[in-house]
């Protein structure tokens, strides 16, 4: 049985329409930022980071060709280790994410020298699997807080600044400087020699290696920085929220962080920032008038998947090509 | 034994479609929600247990028919997360129609009692829902490897443009055969439903598992499946008695290194 | 000379597809291998890429036995190949696949943080090489958009790309139409000026016209070398190959 | 640059305005908001808990002339959907209460949030002790239970009962740990001595049956365990089809044969002893009178579940009345809660000071058979029972 066939289909790569459709959404999450109430900035803030996990998957997607389905293991990682450098050691938050991030990479570098040798399906499988056994680990973890997780963890005191972290209106803008920071770093890795030769490997790994690639390499350095970039997601997550709960490591966090990058479109980084930004608000507007709101998530997903092969990211390549033959009439 | 029917299943979906399907363990949610139904209405066992599965092979016919017809030659990231999409819906609609409560359905009376086995007391149910998963696998076994469809079945799964070259109709085998593996998946559901009980969130509970037994046993291998299941099923019920410390993860490690030791699973091509 | 094979031989389960081969390659020479259907011929050139690892026997590079290294290695001493098959990289467009294999040969594929894009050194040579093969019309366009012709070309721009010392080239022309067929040999005759290069080929009108030298393989085995003048008038070979092939 | 942001006009003004929607504040409607799982594997927990609420409110047409509007927020029984969920009804909704959650790591993210904007949250189900201990604040109520309340007494009333050495079972998770730890201290206090315990996988195991072997060859006299939902079925059935109600005595915490669970479990519950904070059975006016209006209006016998949910109805209503309907202070408030006491169906209820945790009966019982579902026989009622709680003066 051979699965080396089995390509990823990935959106056109286009670099201007990325940036373009990043500064349109973060203008956007400014705007509500600044107009928004209390919960609204909340709300910006827990969409930002995570923007910034389904940036992880999408980069390791798109560039690797790897679809990984327990990634929220390292959202866990980078989560439960600000907690405990946190609360056990008393590092200041900012540096607890910077270390959380080294342990991310670690973790991801150990995991994928084993891992990325499997190929499509199998791939997924150990994924889902290794992040299954995260799950079940922390779940009865005392340390950890078990099943309950741990509540009370601080924001980044830097009040000699003058500045009040606990502002939910400083806290939404601190993520999105975080998450601008990863996106231009991720664009960049993409745009770099090597980010163009993960897009390479995804579509044919035989000629990459026949015209000199390191394939394994290249898949090696995609899923450390994916789960670097996840493990900072987690630490942003546990600031934002306080506390943490063995539920973000499971493998269904995984499954809807892929659904936010098809539903955004595979490989254009800021698709991924629109399609947790749509599936967020989408899941939480429709819970709210609903019970049965799985339903019509799930027919949408559905939807997507077959009707939209390269989700939002697509439908706004097409309108502006339109626009642009309409301007090129006049 | 569970374990095996829904695995068979699987991997006959998993093996010869390439389909990468998470919602099975829903179709086993729904098989044994349609056996309650049945069990509900007519008080008898045997009845729900002939006609659940028919059913939930006629909801795979339809879902085939409607979405995986169109998917797949996608690449599995589609697969996955269409079947995703699945699982919400499966949950839900199960929600909508049956309630939030949990059921049960009562073994019919002749299997109610313990037999003593071995100087133990063993419930004779356990013993037929065994029997029943010995009576599939050599069911499956004789219909593969001994018969004509079997083969055309096999051949599908080898080379299905070998398939086509010979005239065989690799649409419509694929499209019974998944039906078949939803089927399967359906007389998993209802044939545990006396020990297990009928409630939401059973799908999840065993997709997990399942998708292990598949993975390990080697996609698209019957014997794999038996072997993996059989394997996994004595692993996860034994490792979490006599060693708890380590009992969530014992599983996963067992996939991890036979995936590390063979690539392809036990008996993978 | 550039590279030799020594008594090299492959099988394939019980089946030898190599049987002894001995092989030389002198520099900036062009060298022909062909063969019936089945002889071993791209089984050959994927043990000489690394593709395959051969059982017996020694592959020898500029007096380096290469035998233990790997294909991603050979490349980068050199060794480039084309494929029989298209395979580039589908989603790319020319321009890309040729800047990609660019950033190979100036090992920079380790760079993060540099804009491969807007690399100025790169681009104007991928133009340059982009020029040579003639497809500086198509530069912008997606590989998968190209003709099959065109994509031949694009395959071996690929390769050239790479500045190889030795290019192996399978059946470059195989499939093409006679005005395609026409510009590949063109240009695969410009590039036997500067590159030593090795051709699998069926037509034997691309063989005469380029090849310097003609290995002649049946079976697995090397039953003929020489110039290929030789080769035209060689009773044994006309009758193995030539014969069957031209009815 | 400006004709490229025209282009996604649409998208840049639906984005931010979807959240920029005002709520008009209406001074004569007492607003609460539900945190419970509407969606997800609890959600019958959910439901039970919020019609019962709404009949402790229909029961009651309006309070000074206020009236009363429930507002849902489903915490999907994920925690972090939970704490969005808790900051809307907070913030954008203005809820004046919050009722929820069911489960207690949902309770716990939420804790710090409902405590800095001094939300009262009356909890009507979840159980970890630390949220009336250590975590305890004025603004949380317990109106339920805490793990330790259920489990304590019937350590010490199985010693009482001459029991001498019991086996533990439960799920593998915090609560379950709890339960165990409460009920082994107060049994080895009395005497008694625990022969061994096992935690299964949280709702990952199905089959009991290697465990259940193992209990049978314990020798222990009695076997204390703890389930709930669809674990809870499995479990007695299973315990019940191999036998092991005829070698030992099956007791446990009293969600196990819940009222929820028992139409299924049916006759395998059949000799389950277990405690509980409210049993059908106990025969009072309220607990009739409730009784009745339940099953007039959702056609099922009420659970412990619906009682929490009522009672914490019938609390929101006493302390808005001894407020006089000013509910705008909202440390007021949140210390009205605390200082109401009224008897609901399971009995007389006051808060404790301590720890905000409930004061309530502890009904030990046994399951016999009904009419057609087994019913729940009170064997001994234990009056006002604490948790040892203590320290929360704040």
């Amino acid at each position: 049985m051979d699965y080396m066939e089995d390509k990823m289909k990935a959106v056109n790569y286009n670099p201007r329409l990325r940036l373009h459709l990043f500064i349109v959404l973060v203008v956007s999450a400014l705007i509500s930022i600044f107009f928004g109430g209390y919960f609204t900035r909340f709300f910006i803030a827990e969409i930002a980071i995570l923007s910034i996990f389904a940036m992880s998957l999408d980069f390791l997607a798109a560039r690797g060709g790897l679809v990984s389905l327990g990634h929220a293991m390292f959202l866990g990682i980078g989560a439960y280790s600000t907690t405990i450098f946190i609360l056990n050691l008393g590092i200041s938050p900012f540096i607890a994410t910077i270390l959380s991030l080294l342990i991310g990479c670690f973790i991801g570098l150990l995991i994928s020298y084993f891992i990325v040798v499997l190929n499509g399906i199998f791939f997924i499988m150990v994924t889902l699997a290794l992040g299954e056994m995260f799950h079940a680990w922390v779940f009865t973890s005392e340390l950890l807080g078990g099943s309950d997780g741990i509540s009370g963890i601080i924001r980044p005191d830097i009040s000699f600044m003058g500045i009040d972290m606990n502002d939910p209106f400083i806290f939404a803008i601190y993520s999105l400087l975080w998450m601008s920071l990863i996106y231009f770093i991720l664009s960049r890795i993409t745009d770099s020699p090597l980010g163009r030769n993960l897009d390479a490997l995804r579509q044919n790994h035989m000629r990459l290696s026949a015209i000199g690639g390191y394939a394994k390499v290249y898949k090696i350095i995609a899923f450390t920085i994916s789960s670097g970039v996840a493990s900072i997601a987690g630490s942003l997550y546990v600031q934002l929220n306080g506390f943490i709960s063995p539920e973000l490591t499971h493998w269904t966090v995984s499954g809807e962080g892929l659904i936010m990058i098809i539903v955004g479109g595979i490989g254009s980084i800021s698709g991924a920032i629109l399609g947790a930004s749509v599936v967020y608000i989408l899941q939480h507007e429709l819970s709210n008038f609903i019970s049965w709101w799985m339903l019509i998530v799930g027919l949408l997903f559905i939807l997507v998947v077959l009707f939209m092969q390269d989700g939002l990211w697509g439908l706004i390549e097409k309108l502006r090509l339109r626009l642009l033959k309409g301007k090129n009439k006049i | 034994m569970t374990l095996f029917l829904l695995s068979a299943g699987l991997t006959i979906i998993f093996g010869l479609m390439k389909i990468v399907n998470l919602a099975h363990g829903s179709l086993y949610m729904i098989g044994a929600y349609i056996g309650l139904s049945i069990w509900t209405i007519s008080t008898s066992f045997w009845l729900a247990l002939i006609l659940a599965p028919l059913f939930t092979a006629l909801i795979g016919y339809l879902l085939y028919q409607v979405l995986f017809r169109h998917i797949q030659i996608a690449d599995p990231m589609r697969q996955v997360l269409l079947t995703f999409g699945l699982i919400y819906i499966g949950l839900d609609s199960v929600r909508l129609f049956w309630g939030t409560m949990s059921h049960s359905i009562s073994a019919p009376n002749i299997l109610s009692n313990s037999i003593i086995v071995l100087g133990e007391s063993y419930p004779s149910y356990r013993l037929f829902v065994i029997f029943i998963g010995i009576l599939i696998a050599a069911l499956l076994y004789i219909f593969l490897e001994k018969t004509k469809i079997g083969a055309k079945v096999r051949a599908s799964v080898d080379d299905p443009e070998m398939a086509k070259l010979l005239r065989i109709d690799t649409d419509k085998i694929l499209i019974y055969m998944f039906a078949l593996g939803c089927g399967l998946a359906g007389l998993a559901g209802i044939t545990v439903a006396p020990i297990l009980g009928v409630e939401p969130g059973m799908d999840m509970e065993v997709l997990v598992l399942t998708l292990i037994v598949v993975v390990v046993g080697g996609p698209g291998s019957l014997k794999g499946a038996l072997i993996g299941s059989l394997l996994i099923g004595f692993v996860d019920s034994y490792g979490k008695v006599y060693i708890p410390e380590i009992a969530q993860i014992i599983i996963y490690a067992v996939m991890a290194v036979t995936l590390l030791l063979k690539p392809n699973g036990l008996y993978g091509r | 000379m550039i590279l030799e094979l020594k008594k090299l031989s492959k099988s394939f389960g019980s089946i030898k597809v190599l049987k002894n081969i001995n092989l030389k390659i002198d520099n900036n020479e062009c060298v022909g291998i062909i063969g019936p259907n089945g002889a071993g011929k791209s089984t050959l050139f994927n043990v000489i890429a690394g593709h395959l690892k051969h059982d017996i026997g020694d592959v020898i590079y500029k007096n380096i036995n290469i035998n233990n290294k790997s294909n991603e290695q050979r490349a980068r001493f050199g060794i480039v190949q084309s494929f029989q098959k298209n395979s580039m990289f589908p989603e790319m467009t020319v321009l890309e696949s040729i800047m990609l294999a660019i950033s190979h040969r100036l090992n920079i594929t380790f760079q993060l943080f540099t804009n491969l894009n807007s690399n100025i050194r790169i681009l104007n040579e991928a133009f340059e090489i982009i020029k040579n093969i003639g497809l500086d019309k198509y530069s912008n366009s997606r590989s998968d958009a190209l003709s099959y012709g065109l994509q031949r070309q694009l395959e071996i721009g690929i390769a050239i790309a790479c500045s190889p010392t030795l290019l192996l080239l399978d059946e470059p022309t195989a499939g093409m139409s006679p005005l395609e067929t026409k510009n590949i040999i063109r240009l695969i005759k410009n590039l036997s000026k500067n590159y030593t290069i090795v051709i699998v080929e069926h037509d034997m009108e691309v063989i005469y016209n380029l090849a310097h030298r003609i290995y002649v393989l049946d079976r697995g085995k090397i039953i003929f070398n020489g110039e290929s003048e030789e080769i035209k008038n060689s009773k044994l070979v006309q009758d193995k190959y030539l014969g069957i092939e031209n009815v | 640059m400006i004709s490229f942001l025209f282009r996604y006009f649409k998208l840049l003004i639906t984005l931010p305005f979807l959240f920029c929607v005002a709520n008009a504040n209406d001074k004569n409607i007492i607003k609460i908001g539900t945190l419970l799982p509407y969606s997800g594997v609890y959600t019958v927990l959910g439901e039970e808990i919020t019609n019962a609420m709404k009949l402790a409110f229909e029961e009651q047409e309006d309070i000074f002339d206020k009236k009363i509007e429930v507002i849902r927020g489903d915490t999907e029984v994920k925690p972090n959907i939970a704490l969005q969920k808790a900051r809307k009804l907070i913030s954008s909704d203005k809820v004046d209460i919050l009722v929820g959650p069911v489960s207690s790591s949902v309770a716990l993210a939420i804790r710090d949030v409902v405590v800095q904007t001094k939300t009262p949250l009356i909890i009507p189900n979840a159980g970890a002790n630390v949220l009336t201990r250590e975590k305890c604040s004025k603004f949380i109520t317990r109106i339920s239970f805490s793990n330790h309340q259920i489990n304590a007494p019937m350590g010490t009333w199985m010693a009482n009962q001459g029991i001498k050495t019991a086996f533990l079972l439960a799920p593998d998770y915090a609560a379950g740990k709890e339960m165990m730890s409460a009920f082994r201290d107060n049994f080895e206090a009395g005497g008694g001595s625990i022969l061994g315990e096992e935690y299964t996988p949280f709702r990952k195991t199905k089959d009991f049956g290697p465990y259940l072997a193992r209990i049978k060859n314990s020798g222990a006299e009695a076997l204390y365990v703890f389930y709930a939902g669809g674990e809870a079925i499995n479990f007695i059935k299973q315990a019940h089809s191999f036998g092991l109600g005829d070698i030992m005595k099956i007791t446990g915490a009293g969600w196990t044969t819940s009222p929820l669970f028992l139409p299924a479990q049916k006759d395998a519950a059949l000799g389950f002893i277990g405690s509980l904070n409210y049993v059908p059975s106990i025969d009072s006016v309220e607990n009739n009178n409730f009784k009745k209006a339940y099953i007039d209006k959702y056609d099922r016998v009420p659970s412990e579940f619906a009682v929490q949910g009522y009672d914490t109805g019938k609390v929101i209503i006493e302390a808005v009345k001894s407020l006089s309907g000013d509910i705008s202070n909202k440390e007021k408030l949140a210390s009205a809660i605390n200082n109401i006491s009224v008897t609901g169906p399971r009995g007389p209820l006051t808060i404790d000071k301590k720890s905000n945790n409930v004061i309530q009966n502890i009904y030990i019982f046994e399951v016999v058979s009904g009419d057609n579902i087994p019913e729940l026989k009170i064997l001994d009622t234990i009056q006002a029972v604490k948790d040892p709680g203590s320290g929360c003066n704040l």
